[in-house]
């Protein structure tokens, strides 16, 4: 703001009064009265006992939870990247069977719930006792029991990674869509077929697009790995259950739980803005911003 | 409104005006016997006055035939359960509602006062007991189920070794299973599989699968299940497993817990117990008298 | 020779809408041609399809010695593949009005992006021509910035040092000037003028008439998917031969003559 | 494609072959075969009771279940949403501490398991026995049983309701942000006041970009409804498993489960293209888009 | 009769780019003022500070009579709230470069808009009124008409008339020509001058000599964030008094010339 006095008809200096916006400040006592009261109602509660929360903080199960929580995410959210690119590709080609396939297969899954999924490729066995791949018409081929291939591990990345693999396809499919037109034209008329075009030019900038929603995929990832227990897999929230189902200690574990869910949103979070930065919009800026936005840019670098 | 008024309108019980009592549903096997129970006077008398006022409020984990489960409705729940509620809401006289809650939400609707009590072949357990005051009202043991004609050779505790037994991840078949899996070890065997569920249906479908060799699961269920052609299962009884079931109430609510054990005790006196538990073909889970926490 | 590009009756539309109605028009090789017209005119849209970056609908279009978009074997024509496609352009460079630069790399990355990934030459060898090309337009010290740390006028001679880098037979101008502001147009004009000194064949969309009369061999007037008349640039610019041409140059012109 | 022969050097005509897309047509029918069969496996599978899962389909509680999956996903998205507003502007307020509370509520929300908050909600009386809402140090108030308040109902909604406000928060900021600065400076130099040119400028524009992920939100939140199986709801999912819990059918309920759930995708997904077309990028853009798409749009309209 | 705005030593920074170094600057009632300068220079940034959008650091900036962002009381200046600034503003229209039509609403309701929000007329009352301005810039005809399906300089004509339904006191234009296709430029200096033949108070920031020749009562040329110097357009463009100014003047003039 102003940073000097005016100076008056006759030379004498007049101050500038700084306001103060009681508003705002009122606002913000309110905010804060309100949230200090009811983390101090929850902390005094009698019939919360913090001691216990202390206790089951680091219990061998509740870390072995969170291994398994984050195990499953991180490769069903990579799974599901990998097919998603895939299925965007799909979509968006001029085949009119392909992408309708491609479309079908989101319907697909964007409609039935992870929970249906996970049950029904645990207990593929129950309709299927044998996997097998032959040579049709021959006797050719290869056979396995269902149940040795589908484990509880391989069922929770099938079910959650499949899903996931839908939503990421309409995410993947935005990202490559608002990657200017020009670009494309730029690539082929230097010469290059449609897939190069894709790989060395369109993905690399739709990752700008692409990364803030998959984090926030993987975001919800961490709690929806909750749902392995379908699949006997132990995952944190799982695992918090178990315990309170044997001690009754209901409010005390899900505080547990809560606060490692709560951490490991916050490191992701860190991570995702981190990524953001790097391969963010700044990064691919496509029209020029100005010398404000090259300052500030060679600002950060420095 | 002032807030020290106490305005709860205390113990003004006195005699309270003649309520007509639930008829039991017509699928409920029991509901002749149910609708017969007459109102303890005695007992009657002495039952908290919350309790006249709004009837008995009963949760139950609906879902676990012949114990608990829906009627062909699909709303109106029946089951040996159910039954016994009914019969002993009828014996204190009070009007009563059953409501459906997920297993693991009961015993937290029970303590804060959301139900007066949880009846849903609940083991009484220390580490329940803990939380809740049961009356015990049934005595019951643990079965297996596994495929028909027993491919595996799974006859007892002893042939688990090594095999993959899947169970409802709480509660006593857990446990059991867990103990026996100790055993094998102790034994210098291998130790038993377990794979842990969150219903027994997710369980009892990897013994129909292939992927389990068993499911360790209440007898009486076990037993029930058995009369479902499409399951292909057979039954197999655990010796020496019994243990009490109890009904769970609050600990501070006394002239709650006497009420329901006075009741319990009138029915089974009567004869009436003994009926419900016919009715349903559960003879042989039958208690001798109300106990309070009988559970070890 | 035969004409670089040769044009006879180039139809092409966009749905219902026809854009082009016949389009004849030819470029000799080493030609400096320049073409004007109204907005919508369809100057763009023809440029566009000598590139092969839409499909003539009739007529014929010969650019390089080939039927744009068909070989002919056995006496049909059969569709190019998109390989096919993609070779051809190879052979063409083209500058947007929006130049286009890929927004992800620097502008040495952008120089040298099409040699890899196109012509597959090793990375380093690739770099190092790509320097070469930016000192040509001027840009050397600016090879490490990315497009929107650049001004427009260093963006354009980017693109075309981009397109220079692919050795092409021909070059494709879309008004490469007019998203300039009025002080960087004079940068990008004198890269072109030293092309078309070199010799380079040019086909160049412009409103800026002064370097049509100077460097174009040719000046071409557009109006509505037709070329209306075709001449020596001063020639046409002094005595147009047609009303349409008359009133278009002269709405173009007075703006700045009455600046002068 | 061209629509006319080449005319040869002596005035012949020479025709155009139709090229076949071999490897297209190729990956068309391997697709349709696999998907075909695995179609046809599904339905002769012998393990599976189709006359049961068409029995059920349209069962009582299943219908019933529907009804209140619609109902609760309705309402704790439209709360979400306005919740979501209100929380996206204070994270954009220039008030240090409203926007950090704000961004406390999202990364609180958005870091604890719904399933948690659920919980937590529903069994509010464990913590709280009587809500008490009264002027202090005095006697002045009013007092609630929270178990009379906090139903099974209000626990879904304040569960689903709050979190889904904290991810809505970062769509709406991302909308509001998304709208070109220079709307805001044109409001502005009319005379508006900041809160004026945010309801009658700028919320307007952001809902283009708002709507896609808010249908994919509605989309999944019809599947998180299922949740409320802690809180005594009855939704399709849960009565499903209620009916496959009495009568072993699990297989088939899932998949009447899957159907409905697959249907109400569909018509979802087709509200939110209709919404997206009608509030969408085309009917807000930027920057003139030539006669296209003004052509497009007008023929759209006819 | 006091001037509409007077600025004294007026300096404006952002963050530690000082943009405007004291800048002494007046405009008399129904004026017209034109500004020229390189990029840069920060004539977008006064004309900004003038409509109260950037606050001034220093020296005093007097527009409509009042001292920019404070009012005097009680010997002190007090800083505006966000009410004050709103009501300020209403008295002055903008016109962008960029138009900023409000790109949800009709050429209609753009006009009507800060009428029925900002004043709080009747819609109908506010929608009669903004048909007689859509009429004023000749556009009556496209008042239906989303933004986008606009041309720039039908979308430069309806920002005018936004500008205008509020009635302003002084207005405020910051290049109003410089995006638009060389075509368009004429139809929205056409509606200028007709403002200006009104007895409009106006201060237009242009590169378009011509215009400020012919209406201009005034051309003042900005450079480094000072007035470099100010006088008739005819006379400082024939002899300017500065090197900076005829430098700027010859590279603006230079490209105009060669096409005529
Ligand atoms: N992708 C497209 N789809 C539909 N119509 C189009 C498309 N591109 C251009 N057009 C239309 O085709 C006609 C010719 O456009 P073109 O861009 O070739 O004109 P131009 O002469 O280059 O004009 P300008 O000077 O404005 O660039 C115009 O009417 C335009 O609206
Ligand atoms: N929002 C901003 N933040 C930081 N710097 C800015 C900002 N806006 C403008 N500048 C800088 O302030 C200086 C003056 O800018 P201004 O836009 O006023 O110039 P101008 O004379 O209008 O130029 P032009 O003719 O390009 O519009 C420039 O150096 C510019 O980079
Ligand atoms: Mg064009
Ligand atoms: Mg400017």
């Amino acid at each position: 703001m102003r940073t000097e006095p005016f100076t008056g008809p006759s030379g004498e200096r007049i101050p500038v009064v700084r306001t103060r916006r009681w508003g705002r400040l009122a606002a913000a006592a309110v905010a804060i009265l309100v949230v200090g009261w009811l983390v101090y109602v929850m902390v005094v509660n009698p019939r919360l006992h913090w001691d216990k929360v202390a206790e089951y903080l680091f219990h061998d199960r509740i870390l072995d939870g969170i291994w398994v929580t984050i195990e499953i995410s991180v490769l069903a959210t990579v799974l599901g990247l990998l097919l998603g690119v895939g299925m965007a590709i799909l979509r968006l080609s001029h085949n009119p069977v392909l992408s309708g396939l491609a479309t079908l297969y989101i319907w697909f899954f964007r409609g039935t719930p992870v929970l249906v999924q996970l049950i029904f490729w645990y207990n593929l066995a129950f309709l299927f006792p044998e996997l097998v791949l032959k040579i049709p018409f021959t006797m050719i081929g290869v056979k396995w029991d269902t149940n040795e291939v589908m484990t509880g591990f391989t069922a929770a990345m099938l079910g959650l990674g499949l899903n996931l693999a839908a939503y990421f396809a309409e995410t993947v499919r935005a990202g490559i869509q608002a990657v200017d037109k020009g670009q494309t034209e730029a690539a082929y008329a230097l010469g290059m077929t449609p897939a190069k075009r894709m790989r060395v030019i369109v993905l690399p900038q739709a990752l700008r697009i692409i990364i803030p929603p998959t984090g926030n995929e993987f975001i919800s990832m961490l709690k929806t790995t909750s749902l392995v227990y379908v699949v006997a897999g132990h995952d944190l929230m799982t695992n918090a259950s178990q315990i309170y189902k044997a001690n009754n200690l209901i409010m005390e574990l899900l505080i547990v739980a809560s606060l490692w869910y709560m951490l490991m949103t916050a490191i992701a979070t860190f991570l995702q803005s981190r990524l953001e930065r790097r391969f963010g919009s700044d990064a691919v800026r496509l029209v020029r911003g100005g010398g404000r936005g090259a300052r500030l840019l060679s600002k950060a670098a420095a | 409104q002032s807030l020290d008024g106490g305005s709860t309108e205390a113990d003004s019980a006195g005699a309270a005006p003649a309520v007509t009592l639930d008829q039991a549903p017509a699928e409920e096997k029991a509901a002749d016997v149910i609708n017969a129970i007459t109102p303890d006077e005695s007992l009657a008398a002495k039952v908290p006055a919350k309790l006249k006022s709004d009837g008995l409020k009963v949760v139950s984990s609906i879902g676990y035939p012949p114990m608990e489960l829906y009627a062909s409705d699909g709303k109106t729940a029946i089951g040996f359960d159910p039954a016994l509620a009914r019969a002993i809401a009828r014996k204190l006289g009070v009007k009563v509602t059953i409501t459906d809650e997920e297993f693991n939400s009961q015993i937290p609707g029970v303590l804060t006062g959301r139900y007066d009590f949880v009846i849903s072949s609940m083991t009484d357990s220390p580490e329940r007991q803990k939380q809740v005051t049961f009356v015990d009202y049934v005595q019951a043991g643990a079965g297996m189920i596994v495929k028909k004609g027993n491919p595996a050779g799974v006859n007892g505790p002893a042939d688990l070794c090594g095999k993959t037994v899947s169970v409802v991840d709480n509660g006593s078949s857990m446990e059991l299973a867990e103990q026996y899996s100790a055993d094998c070890e102790k034994s210098g065997k291998k130790a038993v599989n377990l794979l842990k569920f969150p219903g027994d249906q997710e369980a009892l479908l990897q013994v129909t699968g292939g992927r389990a060799q068993a499911t360790i699961t209440d007898y009486v269920v076990a037993a029930y299940k058995l009369d479902d052609p499409k399951l292909d299962i057979e039954a197999i009884a655990l010796e020496g497993t019994e243990s009490p079931w109890g009904i769970g109430m609050k600990p501070d609510n006394q002239q709650l817990i006497d009420s329901v054990k006075g009741a319990l005790d009138s029915l089974i006196a009567s004869g009436e117990y003994g009926k419900l538990l016919a009715a349903w073909n559960l003879d042989k889970l039958a208690v001798q008298s109300a106990v309070i926490n009988g559970g070890k | 020779m035969s004409p670089v590009v040769h044009a006879t009756g180039v139809r092409m539309s966009y749905g219902d809408t026809q854009v082009l109605n016949g389009v004849d028009f030819a470029v000799a090789p080493g030609e400096v041609s320049c073409v004007i017209g109204p907005s919508g005119s369809g100057k763009s849209t023809f440029l566009r399809c000598v590139n092969g970056l839409e499909p003539v609908l009739g007529g014929s279009l010969r650019v390089l010695g080939e039927e744009v978009g068909y070989s002919l074997r056995e006496g049909r024509y059969r569709p190019w593949s998109p390989k096919e496609f993609a070779s051809f352009r190879r052979r063409i460079g083209m500058v947007f009005q929006r130049f286009n630069l890929f927004a992800h790399q620097s502008a040495l990355e952008n120089v040298a992006c099409a040699p890899v990934h196109v012509l597959g030459l090793p990375a380093e060898q690739a770099r190092r021509t790509a320097m070469d090309h930016l000192e040509r337009v001027g840009l050397a010290e600016h090879a490490h910035k990315r497009p929107h740390q650049l001004s427009g006028g260093q963006q354009q001679r980017v693109a075309i040092a981009r397109a220079l880098a692919m050795s092409p037979e021909l070059m494709l101008f879309d008004e490469p000037t007019s998203a300039l502001d009025p002080e960087l147009v004079d940068e990008v004009l004198e890269v072109m003028r030293g092309l078309a000194a070199d010799g380079m064949t040019m086909v160049v969309v412009t409103h800026e008439i002064a370097f049509a009369r100077e460097v174009g061999d040719r000046l071409t007037f557009f109006a509505d998917g037709v070329v209306v008349e075709s001449g020596p640039p001063a020639e046409l610019v002094a005595n147009p031969g047609h009303e349409r041409t008359r009133a278009f140059l002269s709405s173009v012109l007075s703006q700045r003559e009455k600046a002068g």
